[in-house]
């Protein structure tokens, strides 16, 4: 079994070696890595690797393939690239990158404001959408010259975290 | 004697009050709005009301429905808390109408030191310093300029029914204040329904410095020392201590002395805190009164060994206070962390959200306040804070040492919080040292900002590592439902069993 | 200085020790058995190490798979704990051979204390009250009547290697002596390999008070007062707390003298703690010496605010104490409570198991030592403790209140616990009068049997109703695991989520 | 729906009368009780009854039918009894009271002794079998006198809670 592994910046390959109940032997790029790991909680692992012992907690992300991860003093956010990820950026790869022109939440809260609308053109930095939540307001600005293609929520609307709010063409 | 007492707040102090309650054999009533029906003073309560949805202005600042659910459950007295109707001076009144007792200063002594015009002048009285400035209300730019003249440049304009920041315009130079004037003036009108501003002198690099009171119907008044509160970020509290690393015993006890005199001053009833500026030269003025529960008062607790939340009770109660002045001292050195639920990398944006997974710290010295609990929802209503982490050490260094060792151990996911960034504020060498003022997070953003985790590159490759097998178990599951007698590695018997505990 | 200590132990009290290693910023070695691979232990420390199969005798008592450990990763020391290897005097000698620092006292000082005929004699030298009784072993019926007609009826014939209540007969008539005797000498045969046994006067209704000491390498000898232990079960401490409720500051001073007078019979380094037999009359005699850090440390460390941990490893160090018998003072009260896996309901027998849910109380004064989490299995090879629970209060009234409070929030569900035992041991009525001895749990095991908890025909109903709809709701879950939009309820969607946190 | 509930000795007949989202009246034996309740941690429950606030923990039981309820002040055995349980137990209510003759281990631990043999005699209070755990051995009792039937454990396994030890005869 071999995938490609995303964490920040950097795409590692990554490959199962060997598997012998809980000892498990992974190559990581060039690195050969032989580990005792065990779930203990849910969503956390101890693993033992070279005597030392590491707590690694894997939190599943927006989808199946994304996780946040915390080590003692590290956090990351990590992405599995698998061959139907590939697939799929090789078929289609105008969507994956149109996924910059969706602004979502980054956390949860309640629509304040929307002072834009439909057909709009705007430039990088204005002001597209205002958001509170504990009872601070936060601004989402536009990151490059756009046209609003769509406004998916309303003012007075409660969101989820990581919901699509505007589209821009 | 109170058998009952309804709790008219949510979150952590919600809690921290009914801990107090049920110690005492004290019944609790748990009031909720909306968002807060699974929240953990619900749970923890005797009993527990809806109070209708979730905006506070909606609910747990609705006076009528409180006093209705009060009457209804039989409680004899109400705990504000901090926040919400604590400071308010109606409510307090309100309670005394209704045969209710508010758990809390007299409806006069809030609203004196609420108005800080009217609390200023209050304190000059009773021979509390000040801050130079306005003894009453500046009604023309001319009577400003001749204020701002003979005390000097930098200023604040000040709303005086303000507070936690709003209203308020500092002024450099003698062209900005006109306009100063006008913006303060209309940003509490808007704020506070009352366009009453004052000036006083701008205390540079200040301290802020607080002295926790706790008085009786009996007029016994006494301090329990300082609690040293400089570590902020605009203007909200981050970091407290006890004792403050720049108070000498010499003015420990003066200030003491005048934290007793503002509050005797006031005929000052339960607890109550006086927090003071204090400059680079150990000058020390009256800045406002909270006259209510603070949120950082376990410090105080700790270091000199009371329970203010019974003591509050008690006074309520008619008791007279438990110690003399001579019975309060301090022991070792306590410190809290206030752990937000907000995203320090992008700019402390608050973060609400499901929490997936919470451990927290215990063991020697440690001491945690919280309401969070794994699978709960922090909702975006409210607070951004999840908890407060105290800490005790027989001296200031081993304090912070044991604050390491606790955030170490603090874990919460699924929302992002602000321990990372106080562990960088325990290794920051003027924290350390002790050496700081207001300014402090302002001028090391930098520092407290930066990567300080100790990582080599096989810290990544595990983290990689784990995941990599985590989705290999995950497909595979997806894959089989059914057991293959292929897996049986440990995790996979967990996952089995986990199940198993699930059906 | 000291850098990396390895712990060669497990559970609660590991934990307890890197804690304070975390805080001096010492790194930490684990050891574990095949059963511990998922303790708490392993996951805290820095570095952990595989020494053996699951039963002590094949992991944790293995003196040169340790030492080997300690080797590899490079540990300058060795921190025993309690129990296994740290009253091993061979052990300690072993570490020294092995240029490993033990931390604790020299080999010499434990084997002296670890044979009970040798530390009875011992403390006759050094003036500290033993129990009346034979100097030195019992070899022949004659010797045995003889002493037995000396001290009179009723006797107590003890194992001289023996401990924690093996080879000890009680003797009330003169023709149960001869049976008494070879009885013990057998059972000290099979359990220590020694048949050496003496005679002390048997002490009627005792307390059970000691003293925690802590001396170091340069000489110096303090005490940090008592500690109650006198609430057992079949000589299994269940309750401790400080000050004793019997104890006059007189008598405190003079057995305190005496603790350091037995501390320094044996230039005792470390801490290590004198156990007395207290009778009715207030009369006290030296019953045994601990060599070792002990269970109920934390109440000491609360009421005296020293971190006795941190002090062992100093000390070790070769620093000297940091404290002088005049900085020790006792400040309020100090309880704690062992929580077991046990079930009381059913003869006490343990109860190991699948830790399906725990939730462990906090707040102010409140402490809990403990190592199980939920999904943790505690295993069958070991110690059926599960953690401490330790709190302070300014009076005892206030400590037993808030021991209440903390034990109402413990909650541990999957193995059966000692937590309502406990509740029902504080609501008892000599238990709070403060008048009892290590008689109190036999005598009073009625009442404390006895179902306590107020609940009417509503408390019943109302967990059939929670089951009812528990299983409703399971098994339309079974039927269709596609969510109906009939399910539209919060504990659905709870669930619902559950699974999606799951994949 | 309707079901009957065991807990202790009692057996309550338990009736659904009305579901609205979280409000619930459901009526036992002659009591009606209408309460709003929700899951709010796995296997906690919070129940609100006439203003009193209640935390009921539903710990699954050996099968699906039992549980272990804790409350604030008890702990119950609780088990369902369906129309399914109510038919085993027409159709062959010798299997039901054939339990008795299954001696299992309430707790995990390790054998220690099995001081009787396969077709031996035994009288009331004799101890069948030692098991330990923590340090501490427990002996298991013959109820009544019996004859041993089959012996399922060997001495020095380990076994599981609830595990069958001994079948009588």
């Amino acid at each position: 079994m071999e995938l490609d592994i995303k964490l920040n910046k950097r795409i590692a390959k990554v490959k199962l070696i060997k598997r012998d109940q809980d000892n498990v032997t992974v190559q990581v790029d060039n690195k050969e890595y032989t580990l005792d790991i065990r779930m203990v909680e849910e969503h956390v692992y101890s693993v033992l690797h070279n005597g030392k012992s590491n707590n690694v907690e894997i939190i599943p992300g927006e989808n199946l393939k994304k996780y946040y991860v915390n080590t003692l003093y590290k956090n990351y956010d990590l992405e599995i690239i698998d061959a139907e990820s590939r697939y799929m950026q090789n078929r289609n790869i105008k969507d994956i990158a149109g996924e910059l022109n969706i602004i979502s939440t980054p956390m949860p809260g309640k629509i304040v404001r929307i002072p834009v609308k439909v057909g709009q053109k705007v430039t990088a930095d204005d002001t597209l959408i205002v958001v509170s939540a504990m009872k601070m307001e936060s601004e989402y600005k536009a990151g490059r010259d756009a046209v609003i293609k769509k406004i998916l929520v309303k003012e007075g609307e409660t969101v989820k975290g990581h919901q699509h709010l505007l589209l821009l063409e | 004697m109170i058998k009952k007492i309804l709790i008219a707040n949510r979150g952590e102090i919600a809690i921290r009050i009914m801990r107090s309650c049920r110690e005492m054999g004290i019944s609790t009533v748990a009031v909720y709005s909306e968002a807060d029906r699974t929240s953990m003073h619900v749970r923890y309560a005797d009993e527990a009301y809806y109070i209708g949805p979730s905006p506070s202005s909606e609910s747990y600042l609705k006076m009528d429905t409180i006093l209705e659910v009060a009457k209804k459950s039989g409680a004899d007295a109400i705990h504000p808390g901090y926040g919400f109707l604590s400071e308010n001076a109606e409510f307090a009144k309100q309670c005394g109408k209704h045969g209710v007792i508010f758990i809390g200063p007299s409806p006069n002594a809030i609203a004196t030191m609420g108005d800080k015009i009217t609390a200023r002048q209050t304190m000059i009285n009773a021979g509390v310093p000040v801050v130079p400035g306005t003894k009453k209300k500046i009604a023309t730019l001319a009577e400003a300029k001749i204020i701002m003249e003979e005390i000097g440049l930098p200023i604040m304009v000040k709303a005086s029914a303000g507070g936690g920041g709003k209203g308020m315009r500092l002024v450099h130079t003698a062209e900005e204040l006109s306009n100063s004037l006008k913006a303060a003036q209309s940003e509490a009108r808007t704020a506070f329904g009352d366009d009453s501003v004052y000036i006083e002198k701008y205390i540079e690099s200040p301290h802020h410095i607080e002295f926790q009171v706790l008085g009786d119907k009996y007029g016994n008044i006494i301090h329990l020392c300082e609690r040293e509160c400089s570590i902020q970020r605009r203007h909200q509290k981050v970091i407290e201590e006890t004792p403050s690393p720049i108070l000498t015993p010499q003015l420990r006890d003066e200030m003491g002395k005048s934290a007793v005199a503002a509050a005797k001053s006031v005929n000052y009833e339960g607890v109550g805190t006086i927090e003071f500026l204090v400059d680079a030269n150990l000058n020390y003025f009256f800045l406002e009164m909270n006259t209510r529960l603070q949120v950082e008062h376990p410090i105080t607790e700790r270091v000199v060994g009371v329970d203010l939340v019974k003591e509050q009770i008690r006074v309520a109660n008619g008791d007279p206070i438990s110690y003399k002045q001579e019975d309060i001292r301090q022991l070792g050195h306590a410190m809290e962390c206030r752990i937000y639920a907000e995203d320090p990398d992008n700019n402390f944006m608050p973060s609400p959200g499901l929490v997936r997974h919470i451990t927290e710290p215990t063991g020697l010295g440690v001491r945690t306040d919280g309401y969070v609990y794994k699978g709960y929802e922090i909702p975006i209503y409210y607070d951004p804070m999840i908890s407060k982490l105290i800490v005790w050490g027989r001296t200031r260094s081993g304090a912070i040492d044991r604050m390491k060792r606790a955030l170490s151990e603090y874990k919460i996911s699924g929302v992002r919080t602000s321990i990372r960034f106080l562990q960088n504020i325990m290794t920051n060498k003027a924290f350390n040292d002790g050496i700081y003022d207001t300014h402090f997070i302002e001028n090391e953003m930098k520092q407290l900002m930066e990567d300080h985790a100790p990582c080599d590159s096989n810290c990544e490759d595990i983290a990689i590592i784990t995941a990599f097998l985590d989705y290999l178990e995950k497909i595979s599951t997806m894959e089989s439902p059914i057991e293959s007698s292929e897996m049986q590695s440990g995790w996979k018997q967990y996952g089995r069993r986990s199940n198993l505990m699930r059906l």
